[in-house]
């Protein structure tokens, strides 16, 4: 098809008096395979619009070039006029003459307008159209981990319509949340909370169970993983358009933190609640209870979230004197402040410490040196009980998850890659996403906020009534293909994999769903097998060899 | 070209570089009109090739200008620009060209004054000032 | 696969001085995969030579092409006949095979290789290639576990270590590098088959290979 | 189910997030924003990267504003305020009044002539903003000549595309929707409540937000007092948070103090950088390394001060109680930032009456126990700082998870 490129220019309403726009128009118009050259005063405004569909069809235009305004609010506006013309929306080439030329110059800028202008026309030269399709998609959902977050997204996933594939490596769902006491001012106890998850899981008909199993493998792209599931020595195998990861925490009391072990009187969150649960059962109720936070593990809102319930819990079932050693309050959550101020009314005191505090046995009791800062005094604390800080780590089995699935994890380990664009919950895969204790973050309220954006953004992903995708934006040309593997090894999104075409050689294939389109492997193909359209080699090089070409 | 213009050309992120320039625009932040702005999609889209061919056609410094290290909406778009410049710099200096002419740049969004002094800062040097 | 690396521009630069028109030829087998000579790079090389001796005020002609393999004689014939003519001189990116398959069939014209050819190796890390086979016509990797010694082993040692490895199982000579065999052992360890460390090699006959190699497959 | 509208109230960041995932999973949204411009205080952030990223997610926010900008499944409503809602989920009626529109957002191209030839000072049309969204020009009521009786019609004649129009009024219009996302977003506490820190006073005495819009504006800091740069810079946190009547932490003043700390020393290696502090907020992934980071640039002294007085030569004295000593130190700066925080939003009252939702304690917008989206009533959802403080990534994540409830009704009754 013969190339023949409208150009349409827009002076801004005669604003942009650095351009002369007839000495634009006149060069313009000798550029080669333009067909026509439009100067008008307001391109974007209708009346314009309906003028330029009707342009193009009589002139025959198939490439277009605005200049004008900055693409970034009007680009869309053009892709749909010369849609509505007939055209694919991928033969429209923008030449910034406003913001990043008249508005950025104090000088005469009519040559550099006019570069500007021939750069788009060059590129324009080499565009080819870009199909949409609507894909199909799998629209069962897989997550892993049947705690409370693996089954709060299974049951947020149902009420909006998606069916579940539930994985839990345990042999009864319910996690970690049962290790809580309780949480301060709520009836509602997390066995009860979790019992009724529990059951609310098993009724729920979208939702399908498997205990005692584990994940083998995961194969494929956004809309159509394949998992390999192992339960014993059962092997199942379930399809999947997205994944949800809820694989928790664990937690580890660190032997360099406190030189003694773990014992009668140094112990776990966990043995403390269940001494709260049965007070009964204790020989004597314990005198002084104390808390040691911040020595290792500054990172994270569990220990502070599940010191301040339990402190409290303490002083309500037991009566004890708490004492509390801290470096910094974490109070940066939803109703942590009035917690804290609860405790202390009701008789917690809070030490603060810059340096670690020195634990040691005396006469059956532990015995707790620290300065504090506030008081600036040296405190010694001798306790029947103290409740050692646990440092949150992520769960066996991550590193080797994370790196089969080719999904980044955040220097402490767990998942999430430290980059604002993948915040709240997603990965820099398409359709695989962490909710919870996995991410690193243990505040009940975030967790549930992200537990609802990562359902949503499944939602969003398979249930439109039809998905959407450009086939082949980029895309990787059989015959050049050397199967090098570098592409593979590079995409930031795991969106590339090999393939065999015609049943012989194996070549790279980019996923269209699952590309984010950024052209880091278009750029490193030594084979330049990979076209990226809109911003392939012969476009981006001929801009270059646009900018001052004789004018 | 002529070698005798002191063109820049700087391929811009559309996810930052490119919109600090309309900001600057927009601000009416004036800056040397000897820029020229290719968008991309991403600093890792540009390649050694793209960078040669610049100068190869007669421009007398690149810039290429993408997000913040560690804020690059394909995580490592930006670290890989920054090692192509490297390498593109070490391929200039081979054939003669000073290998300050071509420069990795990190902007974020809003940050229109740096983008202007780095342009300027281009300008100065290729125009040996 | 071949592993190649491109040389110096100055070396390239004399070897062709002299020469105002030149096909800068690639090969889109081992050294495309080893980011040595594959389309990409006789871009970049182009683009360099183009530069360089414009800035002597002295520019090349440059054609470029790229050849399935260089060390077929008929995709040679048929990528590059036809633009041969107009050149005076081809500057092969392909391996030492791939030179002198040009240079064979186009003899009036002189061929100079871009690329050292270095050895034959995988690819270790994104960019880095290493080497994992000499060559040397008389395998031996069965009896060790899958690893080559003639090359691992910085010595070439084929009867156990030489007693300098490091702590941490390190080469003497290079202690960023693996004794070979220390790897040996513990790959023949993890197989059970620790009883191979005692076996005696006779000295290697590196003349397996007659020099210049020929082989022959067995059936048509 | 009447339809598959959905109204957000608010067009910052948390609304924003609303309507685009509401958008993208099919349905159709009003956004509705008071102001002319959408963004909210998001916007006007600046970046507080050095060379290297500082995760405060700034940069995440221009391109969301864009997209809903332009996205065809989200009406955009500017300058807009509900006056009444009737109805119950799945079919609410609600009122909105928009003010006149005397520009139209139709034919505005922003080419700036208008403003050119205003005889007003100052100029009473002008852009809100460089990056404003919609990109269009507004008209002040309060200074045109036109509002006050004059005949003048300067700016009209100017218009190259007809845009503006004098006699608009101001429009009432009735929407009909299933569900109403909340997301008014917050107020910054006024630091001249706290008189002694000397806010508004002194112009060395700057807020969290002054510093953010200084450096999106400027890009580097400078003295208000004579435009030189800042040696000795003092951050004070907790001001309007963590007290009697704000019984909360506002969650991100110790990290935007932290990141403009580091941007400080980045941008003037011999600039001292001192917080004072009661509680340091390290949690959140990398934050704790980061603030190792910190520390060794910048000092951190426990305790914040009660008093700041000027000193003659412009400079600042601050007094507060070193814990660490044990008595009343005296210390000079030439800079002062109140780490300001989140407040709920004066109006919040009203629109907690019209739509029957209730305030809670601290008068941000109240929730159900252990949820921190859904309201007394019925299809009435919050999304963002409106129901209590929260950083760029939790306002987006709580503004999907809003849109998420919004979605799942519609679900449910199809």
């Amino acid at each position: 098809m013969q190339v023949r490129i409208g150009i349409f220019i827009c002076d801004c309403g005669k604003s942009l008096s650095n351009i002369d726009f007839p000495k634009v128009k006149e060069r313009v118009e000798k550029f080669q395979e333009v067909v026509y050259v439009d100067l008008s005063s307001s391109l974007c405004l209708e009346e314009s619009r309906e003028k330029i569909v009707s342009i193009i069809r009589e002139r025959d235009i198939n490439r277009v070039v605005i200049a004008g305004c900055a693409p970034e609010l009007k680009e869309n506006v053009f892709g749909k006029v010369i849609e509505e013309a007939g055209l694919n929306c991928n033969f429209l080439s923008m030449a910034n003459i406003r913001e990043q030329c008249s508005w950025a110059h104090e000088s005469d800028v009519t040559n550099k307008a006019l570069e500007l202008v021939r750069m788009a026309a060059s590129k324009a030269r080499f565009l080819q159209p870009v199909e949409k399709k609507d894909m199909p998609v799998n629209k069962q959902v897989l997550v892993v981990g049947g705690g409370f977050s693996g089954m709060k997204s299974a049951l947020e996933l149902s009420g909006l319509g998606l069916r579940t594939t539930l994985v839990e490596e345990e042999a009864v769902l319910g996690g970690k949340l049962g290790e809580f006491e309780g949480f301060y001012g709520i009836e509602t106890t997390p066995e009860e909370m979790l019992s009724s998850m529990r059951k609310a899981v098993e009724e729920n008909g979208d939702i399908e169970v498997f205990t005692s199993a584990e994940i083998a493998r995961v194969e494929g792209q956004a809309g159509d993983f394949t998992i390999r599931i192992r339960r014993g020595e059962d092997k199942l195998s379930r399809s999947c358009g997205a994944i949800i990861f809820a694989t928790g925490y664990m937690t580890e009391i660190l032997p360099q933190d406190f030189q003694l072990k773990p014992d009668v009187n140094i112990i776990s969150r966990r043995k403390l609640v269940e001494m709260l649960q049965a007070p009964g059962e204790l020989e004597r109720r314990p005198g002084t209870i104390g808390f040691v936070l911040d020595v290792s593990d500054e990172n994270s809102r569990l220990p502070i979230l599940s010191t301040l319930n339990n402190a409290l819990a303490v002083k309500e079932r037991l009566g004890s004197e708490v004492y509390v050693f801290c470096k910094s309050l974490k109070v940066d959550s939803e109703g942590v402040e009035k917690l804290y101020r609860e405790a202390r009314e009701r008789g917690v005191v809070f030490l603060k410490f810059e340096e670690k505090p020195r634990i040691s046995k005396k006469d059956g009791r532990v015995k707790v040196e620290a300065r504090d800062v506030l008081l600036g005094e040296e405190v010694t604390l001798l306790c029947d009980f103290l409740v050692a800080e646990e440092k949150v780590l992520p769960p066996e089995g991550t590193e080797a998850l994370s790196s089969m699935l080719n999904i980044g994890t955040d220097s402490a380990g767990f998942y999430q890659d430290e980059n604002v664009h993948l915040y709240p919950v997603a990965s820099e895969r398409k359709g695989i996403f962490f909710v919870g204790g996995c991410k690193g973050d243990l505040d009940f309220t975030r967790i549930s906020t992200d537990i609802s954006s990562a359902t949503m953004s499944i939602y969003k992903l398979l249930s439109p009534e039809k998905v959407m995708v450009e086939v082949e934006k980029v895309k990787v040309e059989p015959e050049k293909c050397r199967a090098c593997l570098t592409c593979v090894r590079v995409c930031p999104h795991g969106a590339i994999q090999m393939v065999r075409v015609d049943t012989e050689k194996e070549v790279a294939k980019i996923y269209d769903l699952a590309c984010d389109g950024c052209g880091i492997c278009a750029a490193i193909c030594p084979a330049k097998a990979i076209r990226f359209e809109g911003y392939a080699d012969e476009q981006i090089l001929a801009e270059v060899e646009a900018i001052g070409e004789s004018l | 070209m002529n070698r005798e213009d002191n063109k820049i050309v700087a391929f811009c992120c559309e996810h930052s570089a490119y919109q600090v320039a309309n900001k600057a625009g927009k601000m009416r932040l004036h800056y040397p009109d000897n820029v020229r702005i290719i968008r991309v999609p991403c600093a890792g889209r540009v390649d050694v090739q793209h960078i040669l061919k610049a100068f190869e056609k007669g421009a007398a410094g690149v810039l290429v200008m993408g997000c913040q290290e560690g804020a690059c909406q394909h995580l490592t778009g930006n670290t890989r620009a920054k090692e192509r410049v490297k390498y593109a710099e070490d391929l200039l200096k081979e054939v003669g060209i000073d290998g300050g002419r071509v420069k990795m740049v990190n902007l974020a969004p809003d940050m229109a004054q740096r983008f202007i002094r780095e342009v300027k800062e281009m300008t100065e040097k290729i125009e040996g000032r | 696969m071949i592993i190649a690396e491109r040389k110096p521009l100055e070396e390239i630069k004399n070897m062709l001085s002299g020469y105002k028109k030149i096909l800068v030829v690639g090969c889109r087998t081992c050294v495309t995969i080893c980011w040595a000579g594959g389309e990409k790079e006789v871009g970049i090389l182009s683009s360099q030579l183009k530069l360089a001796s414009s800035g002597e005020g002295n520019e090349l002609s440059i054609l470029e092409a790229t050849v399935e393999r260089q060390c077929e004689k008929e995709m040679v014939i048929e990528e590059l006949g036809d633009k041969v003519q107009e050149v005076e001189a081809i500057l092969s990116m392909g391996c030492g095979a791939g030179v002198q398959t040009i240079a064979e069939i186009f003899e009036e014209k002189p061929v100079f290789p871009a690329l050292n050819t270095t050895f034959i190796g995988m690819p270790e890390a994104e960019g880095v290639w290493v080497e994992k086979c000499g060559t040397c016509g008389d395998c031996m990797l069965y009896w060790t576990g899958g690893i080559c010694p003639v090359v691992r082993c910085a010595k070439g040692l084929l009867n156990g270590p030489c007693g300098g490895t490091r702590k941490g199982g390190k080469c003497e000579i290079d202690p960023e590098k693996d004794c070979a065999w220390v790897l040996i052992y513990r790959r023949l360890e993890k197989q059970g088959r620790l009883d191979l460390m005692r076996k005696y090699y006779e000295p290697k006959n590196y003349r397996a290979v007659q020099r210049p190699g020929r082989v022959e497959a067995a059936t048509a | 189910m009447a339809n598959n509208h959905v109204l957000v109230i608010g067009g910052g960041i948390s609304g924003i997030a609303s309507a685009l995932e509401l958008a993208n999973g099919g349905l159709s949204v009003y956004l509705i924003e008071k102001e002319a411009t959408v963004g909210g205080y998001a916007a006007s952030f600046c970046c507080k990267a050095t060379d290297v990223c500082s995760n405060c997610s700034v940069c995440v926010v221009p391109s969301k504003i864009k997209e809903a900008v332009i996205h065809p499944q989200i009406s955009l409503l500017t300058n807009s305020t509900v006056q009444k809602v009737s109805g119950e989920v799945g079919d609410f009626r609600v009122e909105i009044t928009q003010k006149p529109q005397y520009i139209s957002l139709e034919r505005c191209i922003a080419c700036g002539m208008c403003t050119e030839v205003c005889p007003t000072e100052p100029k009473a049309i002008y852009l809100p903003s460089a990056e404003a969204i919609p990109f269009s020009y507004i008209l002040d009521e309060r200074l045109c000549l036109r509002f006050k009786g004059e005949d003048c019609n300067l700016c009209r004649e100017s218009c190259p595309t007809n845009a503006i129009d004098f006699k608009r009024k101001s429009k009432r219009q009735e929407l009909s929707v299933t569900t109403i996302i909340v997301a008014t977003g917050f107020e910054v506490f006024d630091g001249r409540e706290i008189g002694s820190l000397g806010y508004g006073r002194y112009p060395n005495v700057l807020t969290g937000l002054d510093l953010e819009r200084m450096f999106n504006r400027e890009g580097l800091l400078k003295l208000p007092s004579n435009g030189k740069e800042p040696q000795n810079i003092a951050f004070i946190q907790c001001v309007g948070s963590r007290n009697e009547s704000h019984c909360y932490c506002s969650q991100v003043c110790c990290k935007y103090a932290m990141r403009f700390a580091r941007l400080i020393k980045y941008q003037n290696p011999n600039a001292e950088v001192t917080i004072f502090y009661i509680d340091l907020q390290t949690a959140g992934k990398g934050f704790a390394e980061f603030y190792e980071e910190c520390k060794e640039s910048t000092r951190f002294i426990p305790g914040v001060p009660v008093e700041i007085l000027e000193a003659h030569s412009g400079e600042l004295e601050v007094k507060f109680e070193n814990i660490l000593e044990g008595k009343v130190n005296r210390e000079v700066f030439d800079l002062v930032v109140l780490s300001v925080g989140m407040v709920p939003r004066k109006d919040s009252w009203d629109l907690a009456r019209i739509l029957g939702i209730n305030l809670g304690d601290e008068g941000f917008f109240d929730t159900k126990p252990l949820n921190s989206i859904e309201t007394n009533v019925e299809g009435v959802f919050l999304a963002g700082t409106c129901q209590g403080p929260k950083d760029i990534p939790n306002s987006i994540a709580h503004g999907m998870a809003a849109a998420k409830r919004a979605m799942e009704v519609l679900v449910r009754c199809r």
